[in-house]
């Protein structure tokens, strides 16, 4: 069966830090919205892609120097996010959880740590793995009206 | 980043201009917000009208802005656009921060009904 | 670019989420804002209180906008910030267009006192 | 006698297209935003810097690949700008006069021919020249909150 005609394919090399990831999300959702993503999944690609990004900025890379690769494609089943990066592998080789954990006192708020929570909440078919020196993450944005 | 502010009914309005909260302007926005609601001790009302954009590092800056208040001081947000309202929804952060649907009238009173 | 509306007292208001209508953007902005208006004959307010700067292609973008719609059609424009207000009023453009000191409320009535 | 401790020279080469100029002046006028400028004068910056940048991308360079060179200077007398490109010459080899008319009737306003106009009425010490394939235009931005 040859390919749905929104079928499309993006790659891009994003250097690890804050302001390329910025940038990178701004490029690609700029273009998406053109494309053929309701405008609630293009919100929900964009906020998972974020996170996986940002991520690997702030714990694969850190401090040191890194490329990103991002692979996009989107098909009639939504949006497939492929991400590789050489950084450190996720502690223990396995997905952090991303629990929520609501404390009752307001001082006791969370600052940080709601990332792997919304990549989970909004992701589908999420798996990770580490070969050779790389981190490869893939998720798929489910392209449909979701009440989420 | 542009912030400004108004006032409206005894509240500092603090009117994000910036389309984006994210890993690359959470520090700066906490040191804007910072300086701003230190300026005074009027209840703070968050203008995120302009923001489309909010990531997790965005999300957290917001909490250190109110974590960073006197605990009686009232800080509401209001104007969450989709995106916005998504992912305070899923982190639970709509049960912890007060919510406004819309902006106050910002219009003098004789003006408001003129429009 | 991100463009979207609302309605409020038979006026449909039209919110540019964007901080900048600049030569990068005037032919999306005109391109999205035709066929905004397009989509109804109501009077339209152009809510421009994210925009931090316009540039002359951005202005020209706003008076083509205008030119396409029918003369007798009502555009006025809202919640212009210090940089727009100077382009605007060194071309002489805010003689041109009716412009509101800032947007009517867009919360329900019986919101408006509660906030 | 020594430079004023706020004296700073900032150079930058962008590439002839309306996104990259839009993002020098965001990344110059975010630096700028913890300088000494007041905002009044910043705003002014930016507004001269992108008509007299869009004209050189416009009209100089046109559909040719080209780079524009910036130089900014903050002093006490406010920011001072030179701008080189290896465009086309201005026409008549002297800077457009930037009259504005402002007609009667609605539907014959003119959707461009600001930008001369706004460079004109914001800047001072406006010079430009045109010498070995280069044209130079400078100006200074008074600092000072003007009633403008
Ligand atoms: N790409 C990654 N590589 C290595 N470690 C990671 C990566 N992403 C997350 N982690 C680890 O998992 C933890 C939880 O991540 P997250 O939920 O995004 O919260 P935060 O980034 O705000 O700390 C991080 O603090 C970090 O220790
Ligand atoms: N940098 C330049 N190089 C060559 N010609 C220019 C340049 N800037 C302006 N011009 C000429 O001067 C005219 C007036 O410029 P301007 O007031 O900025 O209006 P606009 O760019 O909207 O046409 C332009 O139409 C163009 O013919």
């Amino acid at each position: 069966m040859p390919s749905e005609p929104q079928d499309k394919t993006t790659r891009l090399t994003i250097p690890s830090d804050a302001h390329q990831v910025r940038l990178a999300l701004c490029t690609l959702f700029d273009a998406l919205a053109t494309g053929p993503l309701p405008p609630d999944t293009r919100d929900t690609a964009q906020i998972v892609l974020a996170e996986a990004l940002n991520n690997i900025v702030e714990h694969a890379y850190g401090t040191e120097r890194g490329e990103i690769e991002v692979t996009l494609h989107t098909s009639a089943t939504g949006l497939h996010c492929q991400i590789a990066d050489f950084g450190r592998p996720m502690p223990g080789g396995i997905l952090p959880e991303g629990r929520l954990s609501l404390p009752h006192l307001m001082a006791d708020l969370p600052e940080g740590g709601f990332g792997w929570h919304l990549i989970r909440s909004l992701s589908q078919d999420l798996r990770y793995r580490y070969e050779g020196g790389c981190n490869r993450l893939e998720f798929r944005i489910e392209s449909q009206q979701s009440a989420l | 980043m542009q912030i400004d502010t108004t006032r409206h009914t005894n509240r500092l309005i603090v009117h994000v201009r910036e389309t984006r909260i994210d890993a690359a302007s959470a520090i700066e926005f906490k040191e804007q917000m910072r300086s701003i609601t230190q300026s005074t001790a009027l209840p703070v009302l968050l203008d995120l009208s302009c923001v489309t954009f909010i990531d997790s590092s965005g999300l957290g800056a917001v909490v250190a802005v109110r974590k960073a208040l006197d605990p009686g001081r009232l800080l509401e947000l209001a104007g969450l656009t989709p995106a916005v309202e998504k992912v305070f929804r899923l982190t639970r952060m709509d049960s912890v921060f007060p919510i406004l649907p819309a902006l106050p009238a910002d219009l003098p009173d004789d003006l408001r009904d003129a429009v």
